[in-house]
């Protein structure tokens, strides 16, 4: 096991230094951190705003009334949803150019700006007929054109956020910008920069999607129904997207985050830099299924993870912690008071590296277990109704049984997350007892 | 003159602790040092006003990347980081400014 | 005339220093400068390529099947013209609150962003029913949507970036916000610190976007005819716009202009922090009109000034450069020689301080006269319709000739700056022979 | 040391001369300065890296707010500034600075 550890250590870490360090992946990740996350989570509110945790089957009487001006005003209500975590691909496309230029020492912001213009024009249809004659943007609707913006739209987004930061690169070091003499100040200067980019980011842009529009769009081309390059994109990709919402790739997926947190690598950061997309699309799925008023049915979503299986931390380790205040072995009682208060807010550190787990032998086996025991338990009950898919993205700092109540808007889910944490208790406990006693064993020997 | 530590982490919310428990170590110690935790995106902004990089240990596959700016830099051992022993990091970036690259 | 130049500086200097130095005029002037100048002009091109400058009448041949394939895809040709400058507001919004919360050394792109997102709430009415019942977004237009991202919406896109960065400061400054430890790296700290206010600043604009569509609107509410808030505003605004595009208006803001430059202050730059909305407007309304294949009609726009009034820079003085071309006093043929190049980009500094103009009595007169009489032509030229309005802005280092066609798409744009030139030359001579013979006298009596 | 000298405009178009030709003066007069232009909006982010400021005339009313910065600071001469004599502002920017505040 030791040597399993160090072997597969030695194989990881060169593996994810070049997924995490790619400087794509790199403005991906800011992006979604930096700017689309604020928007996500503040959209999240107003979505709880909209669509609140109400008992269903509420008549009569105030909270009846309320209850039902709620249902019929809800597609005015989600309006501050819609505009913000509605539009997370406007975001990310704004963020990804934005780190990216800045990596880059570009002007980020300009950059993003441009890249944004370049986003909208992937989100019409060009090309399109009605009664014979080419239509411009008075024929799409707002509703289709939005909805470019938000989930379908992440992969194109992204690709746009590297391509505007790419090209301005490319011309700057070709020379083949505007060049305003060096005595001019930035914002001057950076503003003639900008236009060489800026004609061709939106031109190409135009043309590819008059390409792809009449290509692709079932024929005859009609307002209705042409396609858009985000909605050909996802079309493609959408075994992907159904692909992640399994319980094999839920499986998959939190084996990744603990095999390498199981060498000491932050294997959230790894696997969600390029799952994040995946996830954002399967709650987005949710929430219009919910403003529907259907049912949510996608499971695996970000809030699936760091809400019902990173309980006090990837591993589910917060029971973990309470063992450790409670042992007789002073080191181990030590890293318990240091990581307890971090725990409550989801954060482990202390406890992976205090105790340590992180290429620990015998504890590496229950941080393997014991998340995906319970990625299958939440799989299962989310999947037969017991419990609702998450809607809500909390940030990952929520504590325990609150998350889980917000997450999905129901009591069921503070009950999961508790049957969650006996199970991972029940699991971990005869590996610490064992763990233990072998440090006693040294103590003693000592 | 003070020297610039640099811890570079994650999503740095578990590295606060340490940059506290440094803080108070240094003035302990009476050593000159400036310490701030960065994430790592942040790292070619900084490498102007850096003497030394202490790695936190879960990003650790960073070290390489880090180590081309030609700064010292070292992975925090990871009981010290986990304990937000501040001393004990104090201590690794101090003798890592010494030996220099 | 001495003491009135002098007694003129001692009183508009420090007006001009109120008016160019707030902070909120800077946030402004840097957003149509940094972020909407790029999206203006690259918009201005795809305009004219959009709607390009051919004859009219052309038909049959190579050339008239372009011409009327050109008219028949105009809707969809519009798309990239639309997405860029057609969202000015949007942009300068962005720019006005990066710009703002730079000042206050807050992070400028995620205020932005923040801003924009409460502008786009600004954008949608709130409150509407159809059939009865409360709608969204999806009852809304595209069309109508956009349009208060453009020139309709300037004055509360700017409002909303200044109201949004104060708001940011307002909460930083009394620690309202989420606030993470002052290890937590830049990037998840900000992202944080985003929220609350992200939540108020929509939040706050969703409820008052509610009260102004249904006060404001006509009765009974309808998707079709419900007012937004930009629209309401403008509205109440119209009456500026309005007296901004008439002959009295254009003839006190050149005087403005003039008299600025006459005491050697930067008279376009102080006059534009306040007009340039208005100008866009105006821009803008030509641009639909022309879209709709009607005549554009509004006259006082940036290049109407820019393009038609400044020829080698402000003050109409590229006839004053080759007289000093030609100056037998050698320091008036030495300031010549500097100022040839840049004034073919129209700029003039070197002719004004350096024969100089500012605070020169003789030469402050034709200063004055010139332009003004100038505008005078200019704008009867165009309400008579011998020469088409500006319909594009090209950068203001455009030079002349070339602006002029560019910026009317005809080549009676050219002819018109020429007959200005030769008006400008007529009205300069007389002072310039005064003022050389007086440096003359000078020179002979030293 | 280098003394940092920094040139406030407008829009900055007609400032680029005086700088190159402050650049030559500099040179040819054996004077350790750095020389930019920068648009008014940028003085306060610049405060800390300028030793003097120049105001271009076109923008002089800016000399109070810039001089609330308690850095030396003066208006350009006019035509000095319009015939881009780099010697007559550079000899300008070092008396300033020798008169300091």
């Amino acid at each position: 096991m030791d040597k399993l550890l160090s072997f597969m250590e030695r194989t990881l870490l060169p593996v994810t230094a070049k997924i995490v360090e790619n400087r794509y992946m790199q403005a991906i990740r800011n992006a979604f951190i930096g700017s689309a996350l604020p928007m996500i989570i503040v959209g999240s509110i107003f979505l709880i705003l909209a669509i609140p945790p109400l008992p269903d089957g509420l008549h009569g009487g105030w909270l009846g009334r309320v209850s039902e001006w709620l249902t019929e005003a809800r597609p005015m209500l989600m309006i501050p949803y819609q505009l913000t975590f509605g539009l997370v691909a406007f975001w990310v496309c704004y963020g990804v150019a934005e780190s990216l230029a800045k990596h880059y020492k570009m002007d980020g912001g300009r950059v993003g700006l441009m890249a944004m213009a370049t986003l909208l024009v992937f989100c019409l249809p060009v090309g399109v007929r009605q009664h014979g004659h080419l239509v411009g943007l008075s024929a799409i609707s707002l509703d289709r054109f939005l909805d470019d913006l938000g989930a379908v739209g992440l992969f194109v987004a992204m690709l746009t956020g590297i391509g505007v930061a790419e090209l301005n690169r490319f011309l700057l070091r070709r020379g083949l910008i505007l060049k305003m003499p060096p005595a001019v100040p930035q914002n001057v200067s950076r503003s003639f920069e900008m236009m060489v980019p800026a004609f061709l980011a939106v031109g190409s842009a135009f043309l590819l999607e008059w390409w792809a529009t009449t290509t692709w769009s079932p024929q005859p081309l009609d307002p209705a129904t042409a396609l858009t390059l985000p909605q050909i994109v996802m079309a493609k990709l959408s075994f992907l997207v159904q692909a992640s919402d399994t319980l094999p790739s839920a499986i998959l997926q939190i084996w990744l985050m603990m095999l390498l947190w199981a060498v000491g690598i932050h294997g959230m950061n790894v696997v969600s830099s390029v799952a994040y997309p995946l996830w954002q699309n399967n709650l987005s799925s949710n929430i219009a299924e919910l403003g529907a008023g259907e049912q949510a049915t996608h499971i695996v979503s970000e809030p699936f993870f760091h809400m019902y299986a990173h309980l006090g931390g990837s591993g589910a380790t917060l029971p973990l912690v309470f063992m450790l205040l409670r042992s007789h072995v002073s080191q181990l009682k030590q890293v318990g008071r240091v990581a307890l208060v971090p725990a409550l807010f989801n954060i482990n550190e202390p406890v992976v590296f205090g105790v340590p787990i992180a290429l620990n032998p015998i504890l590496a086996l229950p941080l393997l277990a014991a998340p995906t025991v319970i990625v299958t338990i939440n799989f299962l009950a989310m999947h037969s109704g017991l419990v609702p898919v998450p809607t809500v993205q909390p940030p990952l700092t929520m504590p325990v049984f609150l998350g889980g109540f917000l997450a999905d808007g129901s009591w069921r889910g503070t009950v999961l997350q508790g049957v969650d944490l006996a199970v991972a208790g029940l699991i971990y406990y005869p590996f610490f007892k064992l763990y233990e006693k072998k440090l006693s064993h040294f103590a003693a020997g000592e | 003159m003070n020297r610039n530590i640099v811890l570079v982490c994650s999503f740095g919310l578990s590295t606060s602790l340490l940059v506290n428990s440094m803080e108070t170590a240094a003035k302990e110690a009476g050593a000159q040092v400036r310490i701030r935790a960065i994430g790592s995106n942040e790292v070619p902004d900084v490498v102007d006003e850096t003497d030394v990089f202490l790695i936190a240990p879960q990003v650790r596959y960073l070290l390489n990347g880090i180590a081309a700016h030609g700064l010292p830099a070292g992975v925090i051992e990871g009981r010290a980081y986990a304990l937000a022993d501040g001393r004990a990091a104090l201590h690794q970036a101090l003798s890592l400014l010494e030996q220099g690259v």
